[in-house]
């Protein structure tokens, strides 16, 4: 299967998101920096794509950037923030933040030397682009019968989600 | 009825009729019981309307009219008293909810006030209208020149 | 560099729809006719709906633009394009901007997977539907931000409200949608006169779904009977409320919410609205008609079958347009001789003229290729037909989305939301079940 | 007075038996919210301003601000003499112009104790009906607009055309038709009056199956007329509500009934009534009505006896000393006139007692509990004009 992007398009998606993560951090204006949110959300689902998961592309647009950002909208349109603009954005102790940030970077480092030995180095076996949908579903839901690796796990997510919103219903219950 | 309640108040009222339509002319004092009696006891159950006439030459200068209608006689009858200018009637808003804002009109209009009643203000007209219209003495021109001038700052068209 | 070139140019791979031929320019020039064509059309919708709004309810609607108001949109869309664009002070000026935008991008990127024909797409994902639902839900951001940026509190409860209709009807959208892919897959043991030869793998793509349809020989509308039916029913409800129409057009026509998130859109960005509400409308009605009418199949495929079916099926298109010429002709001899009309009566009469010729030329292409007696559906006259049937089985849908308009009043928004989330759901998620169960055990 | 930041700068102090306080926190926040549905509103029939007191969604309470269509009729009437005041009466309810014009007339002949002839009635409760049908359509376009369906408005106003012709044909005007005088009618019918009559009951009656096959079945139409606004036949007495309102609580009242006028004894017609008294029972009651007044026409036309069009009235017209009140079954509900006369040719005092006036104060009682869309369909249902409720 030849890879379906050049190299170029790569570089591109992952400058957007790497461009998008700033700006969620560096914008004054909440309902802005939700927006550039979405931008890292979508360069991500472009990302998958390039990894031959258009399953995963799919899902991650739809939940994230259709559902989850637009209740985070939601919630900053509903209370308005005029107030928090005006304080100021970087608070004194900032040089703390960055030491502590630097220490992490060299954490991260760190352990990517000592595991290097673990990945071959060689590209990952892609999957077949027709079936990943269908490699998705027998991972979770297994196959002809026979229970698949991650359908147990799967069951208690969805248990977690049940109880989440059960929750929600209940808090948000006594205000109707 | 009329001999009953004739007996009843003696001098306060007498009951006239003018072309087949009858009416009480009642004094000011009975108009809060009488009204309650005939709504209650005559199933006088609907008021028509409210309204008043002004006399200035008379010394009781307003005449304040009620016209009530009975669902169940299918018959309309008017109560009429008279009042100087300044007196106040009793409201009829305990007796017919339909008072209100008929009230507020007659005083809106006349300037007659009923005491008991909710909300006496103007209904019609601004509330910082001076003068009420429809009495006779009433000088359309003054008010409409004085109105246009406070609020708008020109002059009056008419 | 050479090579990205070569590949963008070279033409390697035919029959296969551009996208997955890899070859840029095929893709590129399906792009182009497939947004010129959407375009056309909500010109073309926007002049239908005027017209046919205006008979329903006995008036006659645009008549001075131009014959019988053809030139109607044409002039409203240079109206549009004159007129000042207004952003409010204190408005988010880059908010403001870009919401129209969003919404015209998640209203567009739905076609790059709409298959007009086996090969006429412009590319064929595996995960078509997914895709087109996940667009479809962005549209909500493009709303939510215009009501927001315009900064004045009605358009802000309006853009509230109209996403939350959005995001709580797609819910009950996607369950009939997923129910429609559960038969591409499951049909049962033939119980139901459905051969059950076909692998039995299901697929995401919308040409590998109507192929599924083609193959097993029945619209889902009507597999496992009353379940097609109901899901496309829910599907077609939910779409109307989906592109806030008809009765469910409440954010902008609630009396104290004036005209709902665009109120304070003016100008070139008020009708980029407009062309993102109707090429919405359009592509979840093509959404509709791949899904459970049998995209670009025509009708009584196995009943009418045969070469002699097949060729009277293939001269429906020329026949249309040159019934559509024949009426433009009617309009003329009907028109008032006055001289004032006689430039309206010579404009009809062309266009009446233009209509025959494409009728003439649809009619050529099946009855050359019949009198050359070669495989009769060749290449060409089976893509005309696929094209013809998928468009005039939207082109219904349209129709139904005015009749709608037209007939119902508006719901109130508590009872929008009781039908979406306490009717709509449930059985749609129902029918999910059924057909499951169905699809397995029948 | 209101204190803190309220929604609209100019509010007028009317609102003080609402107990306010405008919060100025988040704007959305679910405490008391005041909007001001303005004069200038789409769906308030002319210039009526209603203050909405909002928790959330839920109507709390609303004050109804009015007077400004206010021109002082009752002032004018004093200053004009009682044939000279007859065209006014038409300005005040302007879609029921006739009926206005028949209850003067009748209240002026009724204290110059003189009947109008035989032929003249007759005309005239043609004329009456025709213009009730006619103001039935504009509720019902109006209405079915305000809830959403468009197609209604343009079905009504076309039929509602064909009524204005033959107001055209027979007395010159469309809408203030001024058609009566006192004492009987000024044109005797054109030829061909009965005819194009008949042709009009013919032409409508299909067309009223029309409007209720749109609406009277339309799930969404049910949905948004069933339980709206309710009020109780009790309630409904004690405001003095009249007309097809008090009827759909289940009030069987109509003036033409109870107490007839115009020779309305001889057509024999039911009165439609509702049960519980909301907006939808309201719809059929006055269609069933738009019905009811077919069946007068026809036996109105029928039975047109000739003779002469007017009663001998005297050129100057000099009422004797004395007041009456006379009142018909408009449109709207009951249409009153007090007259008092002091002998000399103006009248001393003309007191209209206008059916949408005491209507439109049901409309507290009916929106309180309701939601906003609600308040549009009940201002629609109530039927009102302003011309009327502000004189």
């Amino acid at each position: 299967m030849t890879p379906v992007a050049t190299p170029l398009f790569f570089y591109m998606l992952s400058g957007i998101a790497i461009l998008g993560g700033l700006l969620v951090i560096t914008r004054r204006n909440a309902v802005h920096s939700a927006l550039a949110l979405i931008v890292t959300l979508l360069a991500v689902a472009g990302l998958y794509l390039m990894l031959y998961a258009p399953f995963v592309a799919g899902v991650q647009i739809i939940v994230y950037a259709g559902g989850i950002m637009v209740l985070f909208l939601f919630v900053i349109m509903l209370v308005n923030l005029e107030r928090t603009v005006k304080q100021r954005q970087f608070n004194r102790i900032w040089p703390v933040g960055l030491v502590a940030s630097c220490a992490l970077l060299a954490l991260f480092l760190s352990v990517y030397e000592k595991g290097k030995s673990l990945f071959e180095g060689r590209p990952v076996p892609t999957l077949t682009e027709a079936s990943n949908t269908q490699q998705v579903g027998v991972l979770l839901y297994g196959n002809a019968g026979q229970i698949g690796p991650y359908t147990f796990a799967f069951e208690i997510a969805s248990l977690l989600l049940l109880v989440a919103i059960l929750g929600a219903v209940i808090m948000a219950k006594k205000r109707i | 009825m009329v001999e009953k309640y004739k007996r009843h108040y003696g001098s306060g009222l007498d009951a006239e009729t003018y072309l087949g339509q009858n009416y009480f002319a009642v004094d000011r004092s009975l108009i809060p019981d009488f009204l309650k009696l005939l709504r209650h006891d005559e199933q006088f159950d609907y008021c028509v309307d409210i309204t008043a006439v002004h006399y200035p030459k008379r010394e009781k200068q307003f005449d304040v009219v009620w016209i009530l209608y009975s669902f169940e006689r299918n018959e309309r009858i008017r109560v009429k008293t008279q009042i100087g200018d300044g007196e106040s009637v009793a409201s009829a808003v305990p007796i017919w909810t339909t008072a209100n804002w008929l009230e507020r009109e007659v005083y809106d209009m006349f300037g007659i006030k009923f005491d008991g009643h909710p909300d006496m203000k103007r209904i019609l007209l601004p509330d910082g209208w001076q003068g009420f219209p429809l009495r006779k003495d009433y000088d359309i021109l003054r008010q409409d020149k004085e109105w246009v001038q406070i609020n708008l700052g020109i002059e009056s068209g008419q | 560099m050479l090579q990205a070139l070569h590949s963008f140019i070279g033409h390697d791979a035919p029959g296969g729809t551009p996208g997955q031929a890899n070859n840029q320019l095929w893709a590129l020039i399906y792009v182009l006719i497939i947004f010129a064509g959407v375009s056309v059309a909500v010109m073309a919708m926007n002049w239908l709906e005027r017209k046919a709004l205006a008979h329903f309810q006995v008036r006659l609607g645009p008549m001075r633009v131009g014959p019988h108001g053809l030139l109607q949109p044409i002039a409203d869309a240079v109206k549009l394009l004159i007129k000042e664009d207004i952003i409010p002070d204190e408005a988010d000026a880059f908010v403001f901007w870009i919401a129209p935008l969003i919404g015209l991008l998640a209203a567009f990127t739905v076609y790059t997977v709409v298959p007009f024909g086996p090969s006429q797409a412009v590319s064929d994902m595996n995960i078509g539907i997914l895709f087109m639902l996940g667009v479809s839900s962005l549209a909500v951001l493009g709303i939510v931000m215009a009501g927001w940026a315009s900064n004045s509190h009605y358009p802000l409860i309006g853009a509230l409200r109209s996403s939350a209709q959005m995001v709580s009807y797609e819910v009950a959208m996607g369950l009939a949608v997923i129910s429609a892919i559960l038969m591409t897959s499951l049909h049962g043991l033939g119980l139901y006169g459905v051969s059950s030869q076909s692998d039995g793998t299901g697929t995401l793509s919308m040409i590998g779904i109507v192929q599924a349809q083609q193959e097993q020989h029945v619209w889902f509308l009507f597999k496992f009977f009353p379940l097609g039916l109901i899901a496309f029913v829910i599907f077609a409800i939910a779409m109307v409320a989906e592109t806030n129409r008809a009765p469910f057009d409440l954010p902008e026509a609630e009396s104290e919410l004036t005209a709902g998130f665009h109120t304070e859109y003016s100008g070139l960005r008020w009708s980029l609205f407009m062309l993102a509400e109707y090429a919405a409308m359009i592509a979840v009605s093509a959404i509709a008609v791949t899904l459970w009418l049998g995209g670009w199949l025509r009708p009584f495929p196995n009943l009418l079958s045969g070469p002699t079916w097949d060729f009277i099926f293939a001269l429906f298109p020329g026949l249309t347009f040159l019934g559509l010429g024949a009426v433009a002709f009617l309009g003329t001899a009907r028109m008032p001789k006055h001289p004032y009309f006689k430039i309206q009566t010579i404009g009809l009469a062309g266009f009446g003229v233009v209509l025959a010729g494409i009728g003439v030329l649809l009619l050529a292409v099946p009855i050359a290729a019949k009198v050359s007696n070669q495989d009769f559906l060749n290449r060409s006259t089976l893509a005309l037909m696929n094209v013809y049937w998928f468009v005039l089985k939207v082109a219904l849908f349209m129709y139904l989305y005015i009749w709608y308009r037209a007939t119902w009043p508006r719901y109130r928004f508590d009872q929008l939301m009781k039908v979406g989330w306490k009717v709509m759901l449930p059985i749609s998620l129902g029918v999910l079940i059924v057909t499951a169960i169905v699809g397995v055990i029948l | 007075m209101i204190e803190g930041k309220t929604t609209d700068k100019d509010l007028p102090n009317t609102v003080s038996n609402l107990d306010l306080v405008t919060p100025d926190r988040t704007y959305l926040d679910s405490n008391e919210l005041i909007i001001n549905m303005g004069p200038q509103h789409p769906a308030t029939h002319g210039v009526l301003r209603v203050i909405l007191k909002l928790d959330g969604e839920k109507v709390l309470g609303t004050e109804c601000v009015i007077g400004y269509l206010h021109r002082g009729v009752e002032k004018i009437a004093e200053n004009r003499t009682y044939t000279m005041f007859n065209p006014y009466v038409d300005r005040m309810d302007y879609v029921a112009a006739v009926s206005n014009g028949l209850g003067y007339c009748q209240a002026v002949e009724k204290l110059l104790a003189v009947e109008a002839p035989p032929r003249a009635n007759y005309i005239r409760v043609i004329l009456t009906e025709l213009n009730r049908i006619a103001s039935h359509q504009l509720w019902l376009g109006t209405h079915a607009l305000d809830i959403g369906a468009m197609t209604p408005l343009f079905y009504t106003f076309r039929d509602r055309e064909e009524i204005l012709k033959i107001f055209e044909k027979y007395c010159g005007a469309r809408l203030t038709t001024h058609a009566f005088r006192i004492g009987g009618l000024q044109y005797e019918t054109y030829a061909g009056f009965e005819k194009d009559v008949q042709n009009f009951v013919n032409f409508v009656r299909p067309k009223i199956d029309e409007y209720e096959e749109l609406l009277t079945g339309n799930r969404i139409w049910i949905e948004r007329t069933r339980n709206v606004g309710v009020i109780s036949a009790k309630d409904a007495i004690a405001l003095g509500v009249t007309g097809p309102v008090l009827r759909a609580s289940g009030v069987k009242w109509d003036i033409r009934r109870a107490q007839p006028y115009a020779n309305y004894a001889h057509f024999d017609f039911e009165i439609p009534t509702g049960e519980n008294g909301d907006t939808y029972d309201r719809y059929i009651v006055r269609m069933s009505e738009m019905r009811q007044s077919l069946r007068i026409i026809e036996q109105a036309i029928a039975g047109i006896p000739e003779g002469p069009i007017t009663a001998k009235v005297p050129k100057v017209i000099k009422p004797a000393v004395g007041e009456i009140y006379h009142s018909i079954e408009a449109p709207k509900g009951e249409l009153g006139y007090f007259i008092v006369s002091d002998g000399s040719t103006q009248p001393y005092r003309v007191r209209v007692r206008p059916p949408s006036f005491v209507n439109l104060q049901a409309l507290d009682i009916m929106v309180r509990g309701m939601l906003v869309a609600d308040v549009v369909a009940v201002i629609g249902t109530l039927d009102i004009v302003l011309g009327e409720v502000d004189r």
